[in-house]
């Protein structure tokens, strides 16, 4: 009967996934690095509404399976030259991973998801105070930056880019960018590992900019107040979404796509006549997306993309981008508080690397820190979406200089 | 050729990089981040410059339609009365909107042409949306914004926004 | 500095959508088209669940694009011939609209749609009276006899048929029959201006409908009241969509699609036990393919589909096919009242048109008009929901008469 | 060929038109217009005839059915009370899993040979509906019609339903 | 006009259903199949979710119709070798519930339903009593057994398999293993007719399994009280998904895909971080998916496929299956009992077939029946999921030893 | 061969079955009966001897933890008062954008150093989570589960998780 049950387990071994284990160890360490990510999501609350998915996908993906037909997710199937037989390949013999991946590789999810973002987003602040565009763009700094750090460090154009724009702060532009990309191109980087980075550190926002901005700022600077905001009514705040994509679209048409769909959830939202779809888009529709893109997007961390070399210098160079975007944007955010006489305070620079709504809120806190009875919030809420508006557009610059 | 001299490095560009290239050379570098930095920039500059005229054209508008406005409430305050309180149920469903001005909209439409009738028509309106104005506050506290915050001004843009709210 | 910046705008200018603007100037005669319905879905309410999706996407696919990558929606696509390798060039090269319209050409969110009206609609009254079916069969005298006028302006079949449905006043309807006609057709009619017409019709029933009412009913017919309805069993609710699925397959099986899943909605519905569905299908599923539908439909709106005679055509045409079917409702309605010896209040016949529940709440007020006692919505929601079956059924013919 | 000789169109459309066809000639044009809305017609008085005999069937079987219950209700007196009386809870339950349900399908499973006691079951169901028609409508304000208006026969369908309000 | 009218009526038949029907009489056979299953559904309360859109289904690909154009299902296709050109034949010819079926034959939808299965389960009296897997496994007898009696039927591998998995009483399961053995396979069997079957036992649980429980315990075991199980705590809730995920995919990485689905779900739910995507993975994407899924495996149900002798045989032995899964797990727990000294009620064995929740409620019955006092429904509970767990491991049994 | 021999069907089914192989003989029929079942079986008691080792760790864990957060308690008995009145609004809200939140953050913030204060935390954690439970459950009747039962340790893990409620 042992001997039986010996046999069994030995033959088991054989065909199981302890021999794929055998072979892979590397996998072993893949996994550690999904349950690592798991923790950070679920115990320390790091962007868990993808973070979560992310590494759950990582983790299902790096699962040891001998045979191809058991693998949930084919890392091979992305590097090879894609077709229209290579399409039926995916969703034959695929797993469902792969599936759900196509709609991160034909670019339909981030668009999705910038619908959503859309119906969420109240530009109000933004429209009463436009300057806060030009504290959105400065922050883009951080993206541009490091594409020059990158460059000098030996990186082809599009990994430069793909990195480059985790300074973005905003997951779904992180992903679309790179995802086009590194489509094809031949790189040790790939789309969950920015992915990863992206929102690792949109959730550490609250770490790495209140020293930055302790230290690029004055006491006196801090607890400068601003006064109220007027409201926007309803008429600016529909011709907003359409003005904003035509001036994106005439000057960077490759940011339209992006632009486009946030602006329709916009005007969706703010027109008041669409609740139903306005409803389905911010809730039924985004989560699905997120859901199929959180764990497709996280399944293309297998060890031969993780476990090198290029991912330590995608975290380094992450951190760094964020913070150069939180530099430019405070230092921009000086520069007017000096041209307009001491009006504007710079802790609203900070904002300008989008992560809505996070960085404003470290704006405001860092603000009433200096002085309890100062409430910079809205000011930083203008920044902070125009960051989303700012990232968008260098997408589309980068997108357009590199050739994928 | 210095870096800093943008316009070169937009020439340069204009043929895009190929994405496998590395190292990418000094010019390619630079080029990209002023460039880049520079388009992010002039783009929301100009978004600046606009959003801020219409902010000004929008002021003036209100501005002239409050005094019509005055004017209008002025002429018209005997008129007034009987059609707000018409008025008055479709607005007082609790939705996320202020939606007292357009009440004012509805009544300064210098109640156009068609319609002498416009009276009848709102009352109907009003013993409808009544009815319906129960149900549809039940809706909108289960589940989402399903309310119209924003009214139109002819009494069937008004019937239409209602059969969209049930629809199609 | 200055020439730099100067230098900078005009290198953007050759590489931005300015100039493809200026390369087709048309294209801005389109986006204020879409402004136009912006406005009239927004300020006058015009079916903004519908018209607003379009006309956005009608304004994302008329933004200048100087490269093709760069474009959210390609139209030439659409005039090619069809296969696997265009399927993926769609879905590879395509924009995010064109991969969302594939829906609409496949046939798939009409009937998705239909699905979802199905669970909403009430089918009791039609029940309690079945006379009504014959007033929402007359009413589609208007795609009929507007069939005869546009065959005899000298359109294709396929036109005529795209056109005449408009006069079924049922939007998914339209786009269902006008996608299949027109796919492939030489034709510079699209599904997207057959789709725009019947929305802004469905919205100008109460403005078309009441002055055709009042011309073709005398007063005291229309103070005619209609004694209260029965109120059907549960079972009979639940035997109707069985039989009218069967009945419809059996005589025009090509009607058999559309009315097969608006039947499944209801009988999802009115078996009640199967809430959760009922609920997903009335609002996720719903919504989520009106917004896709809407938007990649609006996209079809280029200025080459636009900006002709045809349009024009399409917008004569379906007036007069809206108003025919008004009066061919209350034509039967009067010759129905005749022979129940002054029983039927005409009125109800103008609902037969469909546009539900609008064209019934008309039917009511004109009621109440004449005699404010008078109460005739419930009376007017038979021929209304049979319009829908009528409708339904009229598209079954037009699809299995013309050759696509 | 006269156009209103609707047969002649018939024969004539059956192969169907060529999308592209232009113009359509004088017969085309006539026969899709007449065949057309014949077969609408055709088909909906098809449809009225079939549900106005459905509803008298239906008519026939209720009647029959409260005849019958009306008899059973003079036999069986006694009987009815408890039963509706045990039916209630089930009704006022705001959750979805009735651990109450078991005592009614005791209670009901005497009611084995289907027919001779449907006029019960019906007493207890039109009980329930009149309850359930108010449930109805205020939960389908509220989200969803979670609510089971129809009501099963036998003891374990009741809780096969049951089990599909949560499942899977 | 008679004549007229006549002539009219003739040419209807010849080219409508009429004569679809006439040439294919058995439709009419399983129109009427269809209406049982409806009647199940809706009045009896037959697992209505998935009966009512199968029996809806397969109602609608029965409808006769003589063109392949107008028919919204083509069985014929799903019996042809596949490729990337069969594809789009499904696509651009098929019908709606030809392309819907996809979802199925892709294997999209069921890992999607275990996602939402996975957020609505509680493993907590599973973790709180892990000796319930063993329950959960001996359950799985029912399908191993089946799969012996139709292998001395003579039955193939495939054919064996798919039957054998409808006696874990677990709907996405048999869909899953079914339309991947079935595929390809020169067999009368089919998808729909196995979930069909699977269903409807599913729905008579409360039926078969009480004579079989009475029949193998005796009174004194049913009245066996077990003690309160102790509350896992959250961090248990959270590791287990991330440790029987490991496991399965370890020694049986064809059930991977399908725990790591049911398991990436109740990650979602315990972390207790990612509410909205709970939320709409349990409501919008479960309802979604079971619509398309129920309603296309019926279509599957056409006249060839059903009404021959392999129907009844897969009836015959389904109910033989489910009922050896209820004495196998009634069978391990009496075994329990005995060896735990008389602590274990054998009851509580039957659950282990899953049928959730159902059969746990089965038990607490039973147990109650025998001392009102007893309750047993936490402690059927744990072997309830794990028979959810080891249906699927089975079923990765099944597609490992037989090739597809 | 012996059609209990587990090892040579193991063998024996290595190479799988031709799905249409018709009809199987008594070894692969027998083959897949035991060792599918042997497999199940073992499968799911390596889950059970696993998820037992887990407990046991588990338990021992929070053991200790509450030896710990007792001896902690008695040390800073003072202190765990007035954090606990500080974090009561944080519960109460109803709603997601809680402005109320950073005055609890400051609050929090000296307990920097994480470990020697985890006793009090985890005090104020329990208080949450008993709240936190009704509305858990109050919630999941409503519609779904938005509120976090789960509850970081850092102030700004707080802050993260709050983003993320109405996000992105
Ligand atoms: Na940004
Ligand atoms: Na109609
Ligand atoms: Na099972």
């Amino acid at each position: 009967m042992l001997q039986i049950l010996q046999d069994i387990l030995s033959g088991l071994f054989e065909t199981s996934g302890l021999a794929g284990l055998a072979a892979e160890p590397l996998k072993l360490l893949m996994m550690c690095i999904s349950f690592l990510f798991m923790y950070l999501a679920i115990v320390k609350g790091f962007e868990p509404l993808l973070l979560l998915p992310i590494s759950f996908g990582m983790f299902l993906s790096n699962l040891p399976a001998v045979l191809p037909e058991d693998m949930i997710f084919h890392a091979a199937y992305w590097n090879e030259p894609q077709s229209v037989e290579w399409l039926w390949k995916v969703l034959h013999d695929g797993g469902l991973l792969d599936k759900l991946y196509l709609g991160v590789k034909l670019q339909i999810y981030p668009c999705l998801i910038f619908l959503g973002i859309g119906t969420m987003t109240d530009f109000g602040p933004l429209i009463a105070n436009p300057k806060s565009f030009l504290l959105g763009a400065a922050a883009q700094g951080g993206i541009f930056f490091t594409f020059l750090a990158a460059g000098y460090m030996g990186m082809s154009a599009a990994e430069c880019g793909s990195i480059a724009i985790i300074g973005g702060a905003d997951g779904p532009t992180s992903i679309y960018v790179s995802s086009k990309l590194l489509d094809g191109a031949d790189s040790s980087l790939n789309t969950g590992t920015i992915a990863l980075a992206a929102y690792t550190y949109m959730a550490l926002v609250p770490v790495i900019q209140p020293p930055i901005m302790r230290l690029m700022t004055t006491e006196k600077e801090r607890k400068i107040k601003m006064p109220q905001l007027r409201t926007p009514s309803k008429t600016e705040k529909i011709v907003f979404p359409v003005v904003v994509t035509l001036i994106v679209a005439l000057l960077v048409p490759s940011a339209a796509s992006l632009v486009g769909m946030l602006m329709f959830g916009n005007i969706l939202k703010e027109s008041g006549v669409a609740g139903r779809l306005v409803d389905t888009a911010q809730n039924a529709l985004m989560n699905i997306v997120t859901i199929f893109l959180g764990v497709s997007v996280g399944a293309t961390c297998t060890a031969s993309n993780v476990a090198n070399l290029a991912f330590v210098k995608v975290l380094i160079l992450g951190v760094i981008a964020f913070s150069l975007g939180t530099a430019c944007g405070l230092g921009l955010a000086k520069i007017m508080n000096w041209l307009s006489g001491g009006k504007v305070n710079p802790l609203i620079g900070s904002a300008g690397v989008s992560a809505v709504p996070m960085a404003a809120r470290i704006s405001q806190q860092e603000g009433a820190k200096a002085d309890p009875t100062n409430f910079l919030l809205m000011h930083a809420m203008g920044p902070n979406v125009a960051g989303v508006i700012g990232s968008a557009v260098a997408a589309g610059v980068l997108l357009s200089v590199v050739n994928y | 050729m210095h870096p800093l001299l943008l316009a070169n490095h937009l020439i340069m560009l204009a043929g895009g990089i190929d994405g496998n290239k590395r190292p990418l050379d000094g010019s390619e570098i630079w080029g990209v981040t002023l460039v880049g930095l520079g388009v992010v920039i002039v783009a929301l500059a100009i978004l600046v410059i606009l959003i801020l005229l219409f902010g000004k054209i929008f002021d003036q508008i209100n501005k002239n339609q409050k005094e019509k406005e005055a004017a209008a409430a002025a002429k018209k305050k005997p008129k007034q009365a009987p059609v707000k309180k018409v008025a008055a149920p479709v607005q007082e469903k609790p939705a996320q909107k202020p939606s007292t001005a357009p009440t004012v909209q509805t009544v300064s439409a210098p109640v156009s042409d068609e319609d002498e009738v416009i009276a009848v028509i709102s009352a109907v309106v009003a013993v409808m949306s009544e009815q319906d104005g129960k149900n549809y506050r039940i809706k909108s506290v289960a589940k989402s914004q399903r309310s119209n915050g924003f009214s139109g001004r002819s009494a069937w843009a008004m019937d239409g926004r209602r059969q969209n709210v049930n629809p199609f």
